[in-house]
């Protein structure tokens, strides 16, 4: 069952991932993202992270992709003109890609080739409470700085989106 | 009993009955609302036109399903599916009473519950924008683009009021399970003051409760915040160029979101399916005077009739409201329908007061809506969960 | 004991008025400048009066703790304060005689622009200057020998509107950055060799050891220290500062530049006794050289007209007597002629200053004369400040000026002479000032004014000070009258032992005789015959001169060190220093990132993606480097 | 990896495998695309991949260390979202368009 629900939604996430990739209206791109994200909530919940996986949800899909869809929707952005791959791009880009991403996938079989399967339900401290207490005993620090990150977002946020920016 | 097949026959359930609440909840709508405004309602089809959704089903589906020509194809016919996908999604989670066995198997009303299921139901409405906001940017018209981007822009702001507002009781129910929660509210203070959240120790969340159906009724779309479909500014907003059973989809979607909320907020606010007071005090009987005063008040309609096949129709309605008083009595059954019909009317309520609401309150303009969000609405959260917390901190 | 509250008080007077004091009220400044300045002084007699020191007890120096400043290594450097005797009496003259100016210069100041300025600097000054009298360690003492000359700079350059001041303010501040490069020279000598700066600590260590017979490390210490008191105290060759720091204000010229700051350097020595006891050779030169500042300075001291420069050298003279002292090991007697000095030499810069204040801002005494009409309670005062500090027998200056010089006697009986002779000079300028000032008649012209004795009330009649300025002078006048009955060697005696045997009783009677054979020598001149002084100096026209000029020392200085180091930083340093070495390097350096970035630029394409390209690659070298090589390992 | 018939359950390297493709879509996306809002969304694809892998080690090494990390990422990638947005409409506003290689003041 598990290995089903992986395939099911890897094959989510990749067909999603490859569409954002390929699909020349923004808006497309962006749903293909917010599919990408459900299917990766998905996975979350089967590795036992029911609070982020709910968090995926609710500030990823939820709210960051909204504001994507908001601005495309503000700017009327049309599709993109004829995709014109610059020459480093052909030369360079995608044969390092391929690179990259074969050495990683041998890496990663290499290192851990046979580890214990994974099965839902057999990591329990991915609750809201576990995530909590660790929030704020161990990383309050960092809590309490991406609290002051934010704040400071959003005044960018403000002065740049302001009217009488020239 | 196989697990597949018990979740089967609930969702089967569930849905038959939820399609049918969806579909009379907007009988309902028009009649409460043509009684405020002293009118009569629908009343042609069927008795007191109770058949008047039914028609409208057929009319919807009948209609022709007109594609204009300069519309984006793909999310044109995606947004109506999103809207009502994600509305209908949060119902599954939604708990309708405790556990029960019948026939030896012991299953609890309600299709599941998520350990996160609060969270859960925030991520989902989250998700309904993309529908709204998609019928409007594909339907390629400028009344629909500002519709579009009005809800989208409303459901991002009142979100965070929303969530901070549900926050609040969490922090005393100090959990995130629909069920939980409602079974954290059991019991009475002094004897006979129900657990409620709205009055629970150490901070009644009546303040909570009011901003959470404020910010519902912005999440739903509705009066005074119905601004994605102002009819009189935008035609009719974002489903403008839909038509037939897509324009149908949106409907459902809103009186659908507009269950969920009512469902979340008697979860969370009013103790779900526990009682107002006490059975021993005969709060069981609550039902069955109910349904036997509406008995006694179709007979003596029928009895002097103003039309004449009310004659045959009120004494039916009698009787059949009869045979529920009298199904309250039956125990094998009471103990399931107590706690339904305790959750129902609630939800009930609450949607009367939606119903309500609209009957009465103008609309918002757009910017008072923002600054309503974000000057009024917040900052009261915040507050509200500020104190919730350090009462807790303090009391726990 | 709450030792910190003494500099502590000054500190917040000084915050609050160089803070706020633009926006406070003359009375308030007052209040505040005073008020915190004689808290400190009531306690320190508290406090003194608790640690037993005036019925006898302190015998043992009483320290406090307060925090660790500096800790490096086996160098550990503290704040603390401590109070032994010698503390007590500096103590006890700063704070009192700080007092009284204060008391004095609210009316002498009273028209002055920047009046909030000038009390903050006071305050700050007073602050410093606790802090340079109580430091437990060399480093603190350190801290508050420059915050004085802050201070002093800061004070001296108070009118800087004009240049003369300014010029005088930064010669003060260089002059005295050569000494205190010694200072610091010698600190980093007693840090490196003892490793520790507490004085507590520095000198147990001493004790036990040797005392030196040739030059050794304990010499090069107390040399390098004697170069800072020089420049801090105006010594030969570093005197030269201190008759033009004469530019400020006189209550600055009587509380800095003569009563507590200059004494720093005698004070310093007297704490470091110590290290000179080991060193005779030290403490020779220590001797010598303020014999001959004594004697240069009264020389000079003969032929000013400035009644201020007058003093100004009186004082330079008299910082020389308390070296001599020093010298010839007579710590106490130095410490004595410190505290008799405060007392009469700040009578004397405040009744000059009233003086100048009764001739509305007249300095030049060959204007002023037959004064005694119009300002009586001046004269009465000045009267006891100059037989003090001419040696009239009984009075303070007499009763410290003896102990020195027959310390001196028993040390070298030359130096005794050269004193002695050096005290005729000292009473024979001071009383010429005296009688130039008061009798004849008054030569002044109508409202005179310059510099910044425009005292805004500009009518011609001199007049007599009013009382917040002539009650100070009163006091100051007692106390240099009755000081040197207070006997502060005995009272040092735990500290610096003081030498058995009675000295011959001839040797006061000749300081005395020639102390007033100089008073009568300056009546002869400046009252029977006027006349007489002109004539002498034509006679003596180049002796004259010479004096009269200072021995041209500043044109020297100016000669052998300014004008070549200006001259040589204008035309090795910047010329070739900077422009050649330093320019060329930048540019060269600038020139050289251009060339690379030129080279470089080819990479950058201005196209994000080509950017994120190279990221990539680079990762993919990272991933091969810690995958391949990096497990391999 | 074995392939053949599936089994019960993946091994937690796939799930790694997995991110790794998602990370290539997004670095592929963010070398290819020139609409600059589709950039961004590569950018996210790949904060997200990385919160995958963040996951899988959380759960191999039953620890929740890696669910605050990636609980940090989305954070952070919230404020980038809200910055980086409010720039492209700047940027819009200021030259009308929104084709990532015209945006190339500094160059020479």
């Amino acid at each position: 069952m598990d290995a089903l629900l992986f395939m099911i939604f890897a094959a989510i996430a990749v067909i999603c991932g490859i569409n954002l990739v390929v699909q020349t209206h923004p808006i497309s791109s962006a749903l293909s993202l917010v599919g990408v994200m459900g299917a990766l909530a998905a996975l979350y919940l089967l590795l036992g992270g029911e609070f982020i996986a709910a968090a995926q949800l609710v500030v990823y899909a939820g709210a960051i992709m909204v504001l994507f869809v908001f601005v495309i929707m503000l700017l009327n952005a049309g599709t993109e003109k004829k995709l014109t791959v610059r020459p480093l791009g052909k030369y360079l880009g995608a044969p390092l890609l391929l690179l990259f991403f074969g050495m990683m996938a041998y890496l990663i079989q290499r290192i851990l080739p046979e580890s214990s399967p994974v099965v839902f339900g057999a990591f329990q401290s991915g609750t809201a409470a576990e995530i909590g207490k660790s929030l704020f005993t161990v990383y309050l620090l960092p809590f309490e700085v991406t609290s002051v990150l934010i704040l400071i977002a959003i005044l960018g946020a403000i002065v740049l989106a302001r009217k009488e920016v020239d | 009993m196989n697990f597949y097949l018990l979740s089967l026959i609930k969702t089967a359930i569930v849905v038959a009955i939820f399609m049918h609440v969806l579909a009379y909840l907007q009988w309902i709508e028009r009649k409460v609302i043509a009684h405020v405004q002293l009118r009569v309602g629908p009343r042609r089809v069927g008795p007191h036109g109770l058949l008047q959704p039914l028609a409208d089903v057929i009319k919807l589906v009948t209609k022709e399903d007109i594609l204009p020509s300069h519309v984006n194809k793909v999310f044109y016919f995606m947004a109506p599916f999103i809207a009502v996908t994600f509305a209908l999604i949060s119902i599954s989670i939604i708990p309708f009473g405790p556990e029960i066995t019948v026939g030896g198997v012991r299953t609890n009303m309600g299709l599941t519950d998520l350990n996160i299921g609060v969270l859960f139901i925030l991520g989902i409405s989250g998700l309904g924008v993309y529908g709204v906001a998609l019928a409007g940017w594909a339907s390629n018209n400028k009344y629909a683009l500002m519709g579009g981007l009005r809800s989208s822009a409303q459901m991002i702001s009142y979100e965070l009021p929303m969530a901070l507002a549900l926050a609040a009781p969490l922090l005393i129910l100090n959990t995130l399970s629909l069920r939980e929660i409602a079974n954290g509210q059991a019991g009475f203070y002094l004897g006979f003051i129900p657990r409620w959240s709205i009055f629970q120790m150490p901070f009644p969340q009546i303040f909570s409760f009011i901003l959470f159906l404020i910010a519902g009724f912005a999440e739903t779309n509705r009066v005074p915040f119905d601004l994605p479909e102002a009819e009189n500014e935008l035609v009719a907003g974002f489903h403008v160029e839909y038509a037939s059973m897509k324009f149908a989809s949106f409907f459902m979607a809103e009186y659908a979101n507009m269950v969920t909320v009512s469902c979340i907020a008697t979860l969370l606010f009013l103790g779900g399916w526990h009682p107002i007071f006490p059975e021993k005090y005969g709060s069981g009987l609550i039902p069955v005077v109910i349904f036997a005063a509406s008995a006694l008040l179709c007979f003596s309609h029928a009895a002097n009739p103003a039309r004449p096949f009310d004659k045959i129709t009120l004494p039916v309605f009698g009787v059949l409201f009869l045979g529920a008083a009298g199904l309250f009595l039956v125990p094998p059954v009471q103990f399931i329908l107590l706690p339904l019909f305790w959750f129902c009317a609630k939800v009930l309520i609450i949607l009367f007061v939606f119903i309500w609401v609209r009957a009465t309150l103008p609309r918002f303009r757009y910017d008072q809506l923002m600054r309503f969000a974000w000057t009024f609405m917040f900052p009261v959260a915040l507050v509200n969960l500020f104190i919730t917390a350090l009462l807790v901190a303090v009391y726990p | 004991m709450q030792l910190w509250l003494i500099p502590i008080l000054p500190l917040i007077g000084f915050l609050l008025n160089g803070l706020f004091g633009k926006r406070l009220a003359k009375p308030v400044i007052n209040a505040i400048a005073v008020g915190s300045v004689v808290l400190s002084f009531l306690w320190v007699v508290k406090t003194l009066n608790a640690l037993g020191a005036f019925s006898g007890g302190l015998e043992e120096t009483y320290k406090e703790h307060y925090y660790t400043w500096i800790q490096s290594g086996a160098l550990n450097i503290s704040v603390d304060f401590a109070i032994d005797r010698l503390t007590a009496v500096m103590l006890m003259v700063v704070t009192g005689v700080g007092a009284l100016i204060h008391i004095y210069a609210t009316g002498y100041m009273a028209h002055e622009g920047g009046y909030y300025r000038f009390f903050a600097y006071l305050n700050l000054f007073m602050f410093f200057m606790l802090i340079l009298v109580l430091g437990a360690n060399f480093l603190l003492l350190f801290v508050g020998w420059e915050g004085v000359g802050l201070c002093s700079y800061l004070l001296i350059g108070f009118y800087f509107l004009e240049k003369f001041a300014t010029d005088a303010g930064n010669k003060a501040f260089i002059v005295n950055r050569i000494g205190d490069f010694g200072f610091s020279l010698a600190i980093f000598l007693v840090g490196f060799h003892f490793n520790s700066l507490d004085f507590g600590t520095v000198f147990a260590q001493i004790k036990g050891m040797p005392i030196e017979a040739s030059a050794g490390i304990f010499t090069a210490i107390s040399l390098l220290l004697l170069v800072g008191a020089t420049g801090k105290s105006a010594q030969i060759p570093l005197y030269v500062w201190l008759p033009d720091a004469m530019a400020g204000p006189t209550p600055v010229s009587a509380l800095i530049h003569a009563a507590t700051m200059v004494t720093a350097g005698v004070y310093m020595i007297a704490r470091t006794s110590q290290i000179y006891l080991h060193s005779p050779w030290a403490l020779d030169i220590v001797a010598i050289v303020g014999l001959t500042t004594a004697f240069v300075a009264a020389t000079i001291g003969l032929a000013q007209n400035d009644i201020k420069k007058v003093f100004a050298y009186s004082t330079v003279s008299q910082l020389g007597y308390m070296f001599v002292g020093l010298g010839v090991g007579a710590f106490s007697a130095g410490i004595f002629h410190l505290m008799t000095h405060a007392f009469f030499k700040a009578l004397l810069f405040l009744g000059a200053g009233s003086v100048i204040h009764a001739c509305s801002g007249e300095q030049d005494m060959r204007h002023m004369g037959g004064l005694r009409k119009y300002t009586p309670i001046t004269m009465v005062t000045l009267l006891c400040g100059s037989l003090a500090i001419a040696g009239f027998p009984y009075l303070s200056g007499a009763a410290s000026k003896d102990l020195i010089l027959e310390a001196a006697y028993e040390h070298a009986p030359w130096m005794y002479w050269v004193g002695v002779f050096t005290a005729g000079m000292t009473a024979f300028y001071v009383f010429r000032a005296f009688f130039l000032t008061f009798f004849g008649e008054y030569k002044g012209k109508a409202a005179a004014g310059h510099g910044h004795g425009d005292h805004g009330h500009g009518h011609g009649e001199p007049h007599e000070s009013p009382a917040v300025m002539w009650i100070p002078l009163a006091i100051l006048a007692v106390l240099s009258v009755g000081g040197g009955f207070i006997n502060i060697p005995h009272f040092l005696e735990p500290i610096f032992p003081l030498q058995e045997g009675e000295p011959a009783r001839w040797l006061e009677y000749v300081a005395t005789a020639a102390g007033l054979g100089g008073i009568a020598v300056a009546y002869l001149f400046y009252v029977v015959s006027p006349a007489l002084p002109e004539s002498l100096a034509n006679s003596f026209r180049g002796v004259y001169n010479l004096i009269y000029n200072k021995y041209f020392v500043d044109e020297f200085y100016d000669a052998a060190v300014v004008e070549p180091v200006v001259d040589g930083s204008r035309q090795l340093l910047w010329r070739v220093g900077d422009v050649r070495l330093i320019d060329g390097l930048a540019n060269g350096i600038g020139s050289t990132a251009r060339g690379i970035g030129g080279i470089l630029r080819r990479g950058q394409s201005g196209y994000i993606r080509s950017y994120a390209a190279w990221v990539l690659a680079g990762s993919i070298l990272a991933i091969a480097y810690i995958g391949f090589i990096g497990a391999s390992r | 990896m074995p392939l053949g018939p599936l089994p019960a359950a993946v091994p937690p390297s796939w799930y790694l495998t997995l991110s790794a493709i998602l990370f290539a879509l997004g670095v592929l996306g963010f070398l290819l695309r020139r609409n600059i809002i589709t950039v961004f969304m590569s950018i996210e694809l790949m904060l997200n991949a990385v919160n995958l892998s963040f996951i899988t080690f959380s759960y191999m090494l039953k620890r929740v260390d890696g669910h605050i990390f990636s609980f940090f990422v989305m954070v952070v990638a919230a404020a980038e979202a809200a910055v980086g947005l409010a720039i492209i409409l700047t940027v819009f506003k200021n030259r009308q368009t929104l084709e990532i290689d015209e945006v190339s003041t500094l160059k020479n």
